[in-house]
């Protein structure tokens, strides 16, 4: 038993920096594998909809005909998984998350057209 | 970790039964949990002495009950009343039975109503 | 001297009147007539001969032979009555009483005569007015209270003749404790309001009535005993019976302070302090009006009349210490005790045991500073307790029940009455009122005293007093409550006493340096020999401005609130799952109602324990120093 | 008095989230995150609360619970719906009980999404509500003159 | 003096974090009845098999709750393996214990600081949870993220780890230990720490193992069920199960305390001990008909899993048991008797985690 | 003290007191938050969460509560300003109880549950702490003769010396009093705990505004009761005065988050046998 045993620690607290980061004054560096947000690099998406199926949130929807991928910024549980299935690696996940907001948007993409040429040199 | 993987079938009848002598035995209550089968629900209930898992497999056909093994194991109620609410499987004999109360639902019996149904698709 | 005596025998003339009486609506103008001749009568004699103490040749044999032969009847009869229900101890202490008092007539009255049977003085006008007034009153409550009574208990035979007679012949044995300087009138009297509370508290005849009524008989015969001895003691050694006489005497000599200390032990009894406290416990079956009269404002007061009265002989000896020391112990055991309970009429009687014990407490440190704190108390606890018993009656009769548990929003279902009820709770115990006020000075006193016990006793038992009484008014002022007001059906007798009462304890905290001045300190002055207004610290003036001004505050206050208010009233949060200020959607589904009780702690404050404590505690104390005392130890 | 935007309290409730929203939630009092620098204060009274955190995706049995907080916190306040279950059901949208994200419950004033969301961004969520608290004020105090 | 206090404790309470909802009935402070009320939590998130295959249901079952969320994707995982009989490689194993461990410091830290918020006690709270912070930042570098760590997969995990950020892992479990040895201690022997948490909520060796209590409720009433005990790979680093005999709150905290001392060694052995190879085995087709159990030992006692397959993608059923689930009978009985400003230390000794007890 | 001296110092007292208790604790929660390694709030927070109430939407559970929460008001404000223009130290005491009352009433006015458990706490706390401040004015009484807060701090002498026994036990108290941790068992100025918000669960807007500012008023005037044991007339009797009540502060706040809030039973015993053992024996020794 002892009375106060956490006591010299708050002292010594007191007189020490506090472990406060600095936020959002100074804005926070994130470690690389961070799983932040879905990056989407239309160059070579074949729009398979393979990424639309895996995720399980449904976050991703793919139109074929439209030729976009929209993704749901609030629905993205940001598990990677259509990162891991994309077969062209068209999708990336990067450090950094959505901004909170009254609305949070969805993004749409469009894929350009490729041409035949582009396709026979993939 | 792994474990015994054998699956004992019982006769739901026999479910008390097999309850009070395995509580005499020494046995805890794992678990017990519930499938959602063709006209009607498989419980299975696992019971552990030193790690030693025991599997009892029980098929309760549709609109008929089982006995209740919360008189030797009370706290088999948080499951009783789980498997009442969501699959629609009565338990007799009950020693806390929160007649339908345990999980507000918004549809009843949810695995029930849809078994097989929403299967695969 | 008529005016006096006319005090004394009008209302046992009443009384009789009321016996023979059979229809209801004369028998309640008879009351109610004779209450206000009684009010008007003490206030005239309070009038009268306020600041001038007088006593009163008056000697009669006749009625000296009459008061003998009518104790010894009634002596006869509680013989019978209690070989009748089989409690024999009363039978055995009546008998005891009996052969004493033959011996006592028999062989020591004889040749002391004492000339001046009556007398009055300030401490006695201030007792009339207490009687006459708060008792009136009370009277005029209980026509309407017993009327639902009776509707309450339709099986039992109508006995409201043999009631009022009781009531209004106590009244008259009274006057004449407070008015009797022969000691053998004052005993009379004594005996008198001993039997008519032994005849009230069996009124409902059940079986726990007559149990309690016998255990009241048997603890003041007791005390009959104690005082039939002082009387034998001082008729024996000194050869006089008055009162005037043994003031004038030394009390430190032996036979004396034995005396004393018997007569103490008489008004520690019928002051029902410990251990004789659980009396006034079981006393609490009788109807409430009488619980009122008898067993808070009057005859429990005829005890610390009597401790008061004696104190000068008591300042600083062991007598003092004694009966200070039970005081004290009384005050906070019973407070303590209070705590346990949720009964408000045992609440209350817990209370008014322990505010007796802080009157006995002063009244044994018998200083001046001390006996002043001890008047003033009995004055504030008569009006306010008194106005507290008829408010739970008359709840009772409306809600149903004596439980503080039932009482929650009674601010919404009665709200007259609740609100006289929180001015009763809260004059008990806080500032700016009569009875903190009086704590305050007896505080003052006890530490010019340096008594130890006494200081201890005083700081704990106000913490515990404080959260006894905090509760209860919590209960009331709690707007948690779904039955509508119930508060049109009360009797309008009813209203007038409790009225009345209410605007008493008002009054009397605004006229309280009046109070003391009128009539307190000169009383002091002439018991003590010189008393001094500045002995009263909290009297200083500017004290008293502060007090005065609360207490303005605190009666304009309320009125801008309780109208509607303009907030938006949103129902009391539930952990998100209400349905209404009051309810909430439980854990097996359906709609489960909150309620609210309070804490009663009885792991710490059990009555039963608290009370054997009291009991050992004070039986000590008085036994080994009564030995002492009788073994000359002290002279 | 512009007090409003330099006192923030805060009512959390979990209204059937993983946990992992509402570990977060905590976090942001703890001495890394400090959210008291703000004002901010956890309590767990509506009465006194400015800011309304949701975390999950409000279940069946949660509807009227969330509805009741609310409506027992005093004007203005701010609703901000923490984690994707809190914005839109996210992946247990599609369950049975899920009613799927705060706003079918009550008026929703801030998302923040992820799974779970981060300290960072449940501290810049309640940046913005109070940006949006203070508009509230304005327009009530304007109301009333 | 029949009447009694009834109050709803909950679902929204500050000295609960998640929704539980217990209908209390007290005389004075004393408890006499309580009946706790859940599903607030309750999603069904296990008929999600319906419209995810075995490998979608592996993000849902992380999701069974957000503080050993990869203990629930371990099971799951587990389970699936089992029934598909995929051996997992030995450093992939490892790497399994090793953020399961970590998990379980993170989770018991996160504990203590609640316990001490509970018991009105900030400075503490503030001191645990700042410590934990350590390991969320291991978590965050190594996997991407702090809480759904998503780093279980069916096969192994999903990533190796560098030789940093091993060392990353190294440095963060000294720091913990450091801070540890001196927070241990105030739980430990702090006069105010103990005036509550000794000798209330008292459940009983008998008790505990008729009401099946698991994990460190169990554990707190010396009886040992840590399903770690009869693991081969825990036994080779090291693991040791902590029991204590009081049965009270304090041995309920002191058991935590110990296995984050425990869990420390454990990691840190796994660490020296990391065998080479990869992590994970490809996975592929779907799972045979049949059904398998599958245990793993959360932070909160055991949690058990049940996957049966019909042959189709998606899985027939997928259970999990969790340890709350079986607790809660436990936290009903002690709250029987018990003081109401003991309430909150009882419900959190026992440690409700509601999320995964409703699913 | 002359009349006008009293009248300023009770003016003083009303007009400054908010101001330095809000300070005080602002202070609480900026060192607190030192304490626990964090930065904490600005030093000016609880202006801000008072004015923040104050232009909040005003809801109340019924018509009645308010009454109770201004009379708390009122009446604290007339304790304090009482007892720094020097007057009757029991009266000062006697209408703190009486300001407290409203307190609890207060909460039990709006029949929820929690408050009313808490003000039920509140009730047994000041039966802990009551006798230790009634002992503490007999002392006083004892040493000096008389109860008048201006006779005590113009007398000779540090009443500290003679008054060390009850002293200790007032600082004991105090954090009852304080309603601050291993005591904050009715009302804890921490958001979290096991009755939710205790008494003030109800109030909201004004009513709650109210109550902190009381809070600011109790804080001045307690730590002035502090500060009387080290008065002795002269200045430099009273800027010791001042510098005990501030370490008196600090002590708390160190207290506060040194400990787990105690079993009510200990705060009920611990108060007693304080009481007992220091209030009761200095009253014995100054007795002797
Ligand atoms: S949650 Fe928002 S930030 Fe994160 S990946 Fe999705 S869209 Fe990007
Ligand atoms: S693998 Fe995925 S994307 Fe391809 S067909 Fe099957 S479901 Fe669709
Ligand atoms: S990260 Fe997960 S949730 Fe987000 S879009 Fe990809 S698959 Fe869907
Ligand atoms: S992003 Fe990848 S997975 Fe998605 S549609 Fe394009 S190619 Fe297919
Ligand atoms: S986002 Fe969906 S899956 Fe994730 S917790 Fe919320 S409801 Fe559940
Ligand atoms: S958003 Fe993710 S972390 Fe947050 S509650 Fe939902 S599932 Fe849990
Ligand atoms: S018990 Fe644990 S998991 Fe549950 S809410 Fe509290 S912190 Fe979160
Ligand atoms: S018990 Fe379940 S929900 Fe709770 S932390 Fe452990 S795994 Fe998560």
């Amino acid at each position: 038993m002892a009375v106060m045993k956490f006591g010299g620690r708050i002292l010594s607290n007191l007189f020490s920096r506090p472990a406060t980061l600095n936020y959002p004054a100074e804005p926070r560096e994130y470690p690389e594998r961070s799983r932040g947000h879905v990056e989407f690099d239309p160059t070579n998406c074949i729009l398979c909809g393979i990424c639309s199926k895996k995720c399980p949130s449904h976050a991703v929807s793919v139109d074929k005909k439209g030729r976009t991928v929209s993704i749901d910024r609030k629905s993205c549980i940001q598990c990677s998984y259509c990162v891991d299935s994309c077969p062209k690696g068209c999708l990336s996940m990067r450090p950094g998350y959505c901004e909170p907001g009254a609305s949070i948007p969805v993004d749409v993409f469009e894929v350009p057209e490729k041409t035949v040429s582009q396709k026979e040199t993939d | 970790m792994t474990q015994n993987q054998t699956f004992e079938t019982a006769e739901p009848g026999r479910i008390p039964a097999l309850a009070q002598e395995l509580r005499d035995g020494g046995y805890r209550l794992v678990q017990l949990c519930a499938v959602a089968m063709p006209e009607g629900t498989e419980l299975v209930y696992s019971f552990d002495k030193d790690f030693d898992l025991r599997n009892i497999k029980a098929y309760v056909p549709e609109g008929e009950t089982i006995g209740s093994i919360t008189p030797w194991f009370w706290s088999a109620f948080v499951y009783e009343n789980e498997v009442h609410d969501l699959f629609g499987v009565s338990f007799e004999g009950s020693q806390l039975d929160y007649k339908g109360n345990f999980f507000r639902v918004s549809t009843k019996t949810p695995w029930k109503n849809t078994a097989n149904a929403g299967k695969g698709a | 001297m008529n005016d006096i005596l006319f005090l004394l025998a009008f209302p046992f003339v009443a009384a009789c009147l009321m016996l023979a009486i059979r229809d209801d609506r004369i028998r309640t103008a008879v009351a109610e007539v004779s209450a206000a001749i009684v009010i008007v009568t003490s206030a005239w004699v309070a009038y009268r001969y306020l600041g001038q103490p007088e006593s009163f040749a008056f000697h009669s044999e006749t009625i000296d032979s009459l008061m003998a032969v009518t104790e010894f009847v009634l002596g006869l009869a509680i013989i019978y009555i209690g070989y009748k229900h089989k409690k024999y101890l009363a039978s055995v202490l009546g008998a005891i009483t009996l052969v004493l008092f033959l011996g006592f007539e028999v062989f020591l009255k004889e040749g002391i005569e004492t000339d001046n049977a009556l007398y009055i003085d300030d401490l006695s006008i201030i007792m009339v007015l207490i009687i006459g007034i708060i008792g009136s009153l009370i009277c005029v409550y209980a026509v309407g209270y017993m009327r639902d009574f009776q509707k309450h208990h339709p099986d039992d035979k109508d006995r409201r003749p043999w009631f009022f007679f009781l009531m209004y012949t106590f009244l008259s044995a009274m006057f004449g404790i407070v008015l009797s300087n022969d000691m053998t009138w004052l005993f009379f009297f004594w005996e008198i309001t001993m039997l008519c509370s032994f005849t009230l508290i069996g009124y409902t005849k059940t079986d726990e009535a007559i149990r309690n009524s016998f255990r009241q008989l048997i603890m003041n015969q007791t005390g009959g005993i104690a005082f039939l001895l002082a009387m034998m003691i001082l008729a024996d050694r000194y050869g006089f019976l008055s009162i005037d006489t043994l003031l004038m005497q030394d009390g430190e000599a032996q036979w004396i302070m034995v005396a004393v200390m018997l007569l103490a032990i008489a008004g520690i009894v019928k002051s029902a302090q410990m251990p004789f406290h659980t009396w006034l416990l079981g006393a609490m079956v009788a109807p409430t009006p009488t619980s009122a009269l008898l067993h808070s404002s009057t005859m429990v007061k005829a005890g610390v009349f009597l401790l008061l009265k004696l104190s000068p002989l008591m300042m600083g000896n062991a007598c003092g210490y004694m009966v200070a020391t039970v005081g004290g112990l009384t005050f906070l055991l019973a407070s303590m005790a209070a705590i346990s309970q949720s009964n408000a009429k045992r609440v209350l009687a817990y209370s008014t045991i322990a505010n007796l014990g802080l009157i006995v407490a002063c009244a044994g440190v018998g200083t001046p500073e001390a006996v002043w704190a001890g008047i003033m108390l009995t004055i504030f606890h008569a009006i306010t307790k008194s106005m507290m018993f008829l408010c739970v009656g008359t709840a009772e009769h409306h809600i149903g029940s004596r439980d503080i548990e039932s009482m929650d929003g009674l601010f919404e279902r009665m709200p007259r009455l609740a609100g006289i009820m929180i001015l009763g709770i809260v004059g008990m115990f806080l500032a700016p009122f009569g009875m903190l006020i009086s704590k305050w000075a007896a505080l003052t006193s006890f530490v010019e005293d340096g008594n130890l016990v006494l200081i201890g006793c005083l700081v704990f038992g106000s913490a515990v007093t404080s959260f006894y009484w905090t509760k209860w008014l919590g209960k009331l002022v709690c707007t948690a409550s779904r039955e509508g007001n119930c508060e049109d059906t009360v009797h309008c007798q009813e209203w007038v006493a409790v009225g009345s009462l209410a605007v008493l304890t008002v009054a009397i905290c605004l006229m309280y340096p009046g109070v003391s001045d009128a009539a307190v300190i000169p009383w002091l002055e002439g018991a003590f020999g010189g008393f001094s207004e500045d002995l009263v610290p909290l009297l200083e003036s500017n004290n008293m401005w502060i007090v005065l001004i609360m207490l303005v505050v605190l009666i304009l206050l309320p009125l801008p609130f309780f109208r509607r208010t303009s907030k938006r009233v949103v129902p009391n949060y539930m952990a998100g799952e209400g349905v209404d200020s009051m309810s909430y959607r439980g854990s097996m589904g359906g709609t489960v109602e909150v309620s609210m009780r309070n804490w009663y702690m009885s792991g710490w404050f059990d009555e039963d324990r608290l009370g054997k404590i009291g009991e050992v505690l004070t039986v000590i104390v008085m036994a080994a120093l009564l030995a002492a005392a009788a073994l000359g130890v002290f002279a | 008095m512009s007090g409003t935007t330099k006192s923030p309290w805060l009512l959390h409730y979990d209204a059937s989230s993983c946990n992992g929203c509402d570990i977060e939630v905590l976090a942001c009092l703890t001495p890394l995150y400090d959210v008291e620098r703000f004002g901010v204060i956890n309590t767990g009274d509506p009465k006194q609360a400015d800011l309304f955190l949701v975390t999950g995706a409000v279940n069946d049995q949660n509807k009227n619970v969330v509805r009741q907080l609310y409506e027992q916190m005093p004007e203005p306040k701010v609703v901000v719906a923490v984690g994707v279950c809190a914005c839109s059901g996210g992946i247990f949208g599609d369950c049975y009980n899920i009613i799927g994200g705060v706003d079918k419950v009550i008026p929703v004033d801030v998302y923040v999404p992820g799974c779970a969301a981060r300290p960072e961004s449940i501290i810049d969520g309640v940046v913005k509500g109070l940006a949006v608290l203070e508009e509230k004020r304005k327009k009530i105090s304007e109301a009333k003159s | 003096m029949g009447k009694r206090t009834i109050v709803p404790f909950g679902p929204q309470h500050p000295a609960l974090p998640e929704p539980v909802h217990l209908d209390l009935e007290l005389e004075d402070e004393t408890v006499v009845r309580a009946i706790p009320s859940i599903g607030y939590v309750h999603r069904g998130l296990e008929k999600l098999t319906e419209s995810r295959d075995y490998k979608d249901m592996m993000y849902v079952m992380e999701r069974v709750c957000g503080i050993c969320s990869f203990g629930h994707g371990w099971g799951y995982a587990g389970a699936v393996e089992g029934l598909m009989g995929v051996e997992v490689p030995e450093r992939g194993q490892y790497l399994r214990v090793m953020f399961h461990e970590l998990s379980r410091i993170h989770s018991h830290l996160l504990w203590l600081g609640l316990l001490a918020d509970g018991l009105g006690f900030d400075s503490l709270f503030m001191h645990c949870w700042r410590i934990r912070e350590k390991i969320l930042d291991v978590f965050e570098a190594i996997t991407g993220g702090r809480v759904i760590l998503s780093f279980c997969e069916i096969g192994g995990v999903k990533k190796d780890l560098t030789p940093e950020m091993l060392r990353m892992v190294g440095e963060a479990c000294d720091f913990v230990e450091d801070e540890m040895r001196k927070t241990g201690l105030v739980f430990m022997k702090d006069t105010s720490v103990r005036n509550r948490l000794c000798g209330t909520g008292v459940l009983s060796k008998e008790d505990a193992m008729s009401l099946c209590s698991v994990g460190p409720v169990a554990r707190g009433s010396g009886v040992n069920n840590d399903i770690r005990s009869v693991s081969p790979i825990y036994k080779d680093l090291g693991f040791e199960p902590v029991l204590y005999d009081e049965g009270d709150c304090w041995s309920r905290c002191m058991v935590r305390v110990d296995e984050i001392m425990g869990s420390l060694e454990i990691v840190r052995n796994a660490i020296r001990n990391l065998p080479g190879g990869d992590v994970s085995v490809p996975v592929k087709g779907n799972p045979p008909v049949g059904e398998y159990v599958f245990r793993v030992e959360q932070p909160r006692g055991e949690a058990f899993y049940y996957v049966k397959s019909d042959g189709t993608k998606h899985l027939e059923r997928a259970r999990v048991r969790t340890p709350t689930n079986i607790n809660i009978p436990a936290m009903v009985k002690t709250l029987q008797g018990c003081s109401l400003q003991d309430v909150s230390m009882l419900v959190i000794t026992i440690d409700p985690c509601i999320s995964c007890t409703e699913r | 003290m002359t009349t006008i001296e009293s009248i300023l110092m009770a003016v003083a007292f009303i007009a400054l007191a908010p101001a330095i208790g809000c300070l005080l604790a602002g202070v609480d929660r900026k060192v607190s938050a030192r304490m626990q390694k964090r930065r904490g709030p600005p030093i000016l927070q609880p202006a801000y969460d008072v004015g923040k109430f104050l232009s909040k939407e005003q809801i109340t559970p019924n018509s009645t509560q308010d009454f109770y929460v201004v009379c708390f008001l009122l009446f604290t404000i007339g304790t304090g300003a009482m007892f720094f223009a020097g007057m009757d130290l029991l009266l000062v005491i006697f209408t703190l109880t009486l300001a407290e009352t409203f307190l609890i009433l207060g909460a039990y006015s709006s029949g929820s549950p929690y408050s009313q458990i808490g003000a039920q706490r509140e009730m047994y706390v000041a039966m802990a702490y009551e006798p230790v401040i009634l002992l503490m004015a007999v002392c006083y009484y004892l040493e000096y003769g008389s109860f008048s807060v201006s006779d005590i701090s113009s007398s000779d002498g540090m009443a500290v010396v003679p008054l060390i026994g009850v002293f200790l036990a007032f600082l004991f108290v105090l954090t009852m009093k304080l309603r601050k941790s291993p005591f904050d068992l009715s009302l804890s100025h921490h958001a979290h705990q096991d009755i939710v918000r205790g008494m003030a669960t109800e109030f909201s807007g004004r009513t709650y505004a109210m109550l902190e500012i009381s809070h600011w008023y109790e804080s001045v005037m307690l730590l002035g009761m502090v500060a009387l044991f080290f008065a002795n007339g002269t200045v430099a009797g009273i800027v010791i005065g001042i510098i005990a009540a501030l370490l008196a502060w600090i002590l708390e706040i160190w207290i506060d988050n040194g400990f787990a809030r105690m079993k009510w039973q200990t705060a009920l015993k611990s108060g007693w046998v304080v009481t007992l053992v220091l209030g009761m024996g200095n009253v014995a020794v100054l007795l002797i």
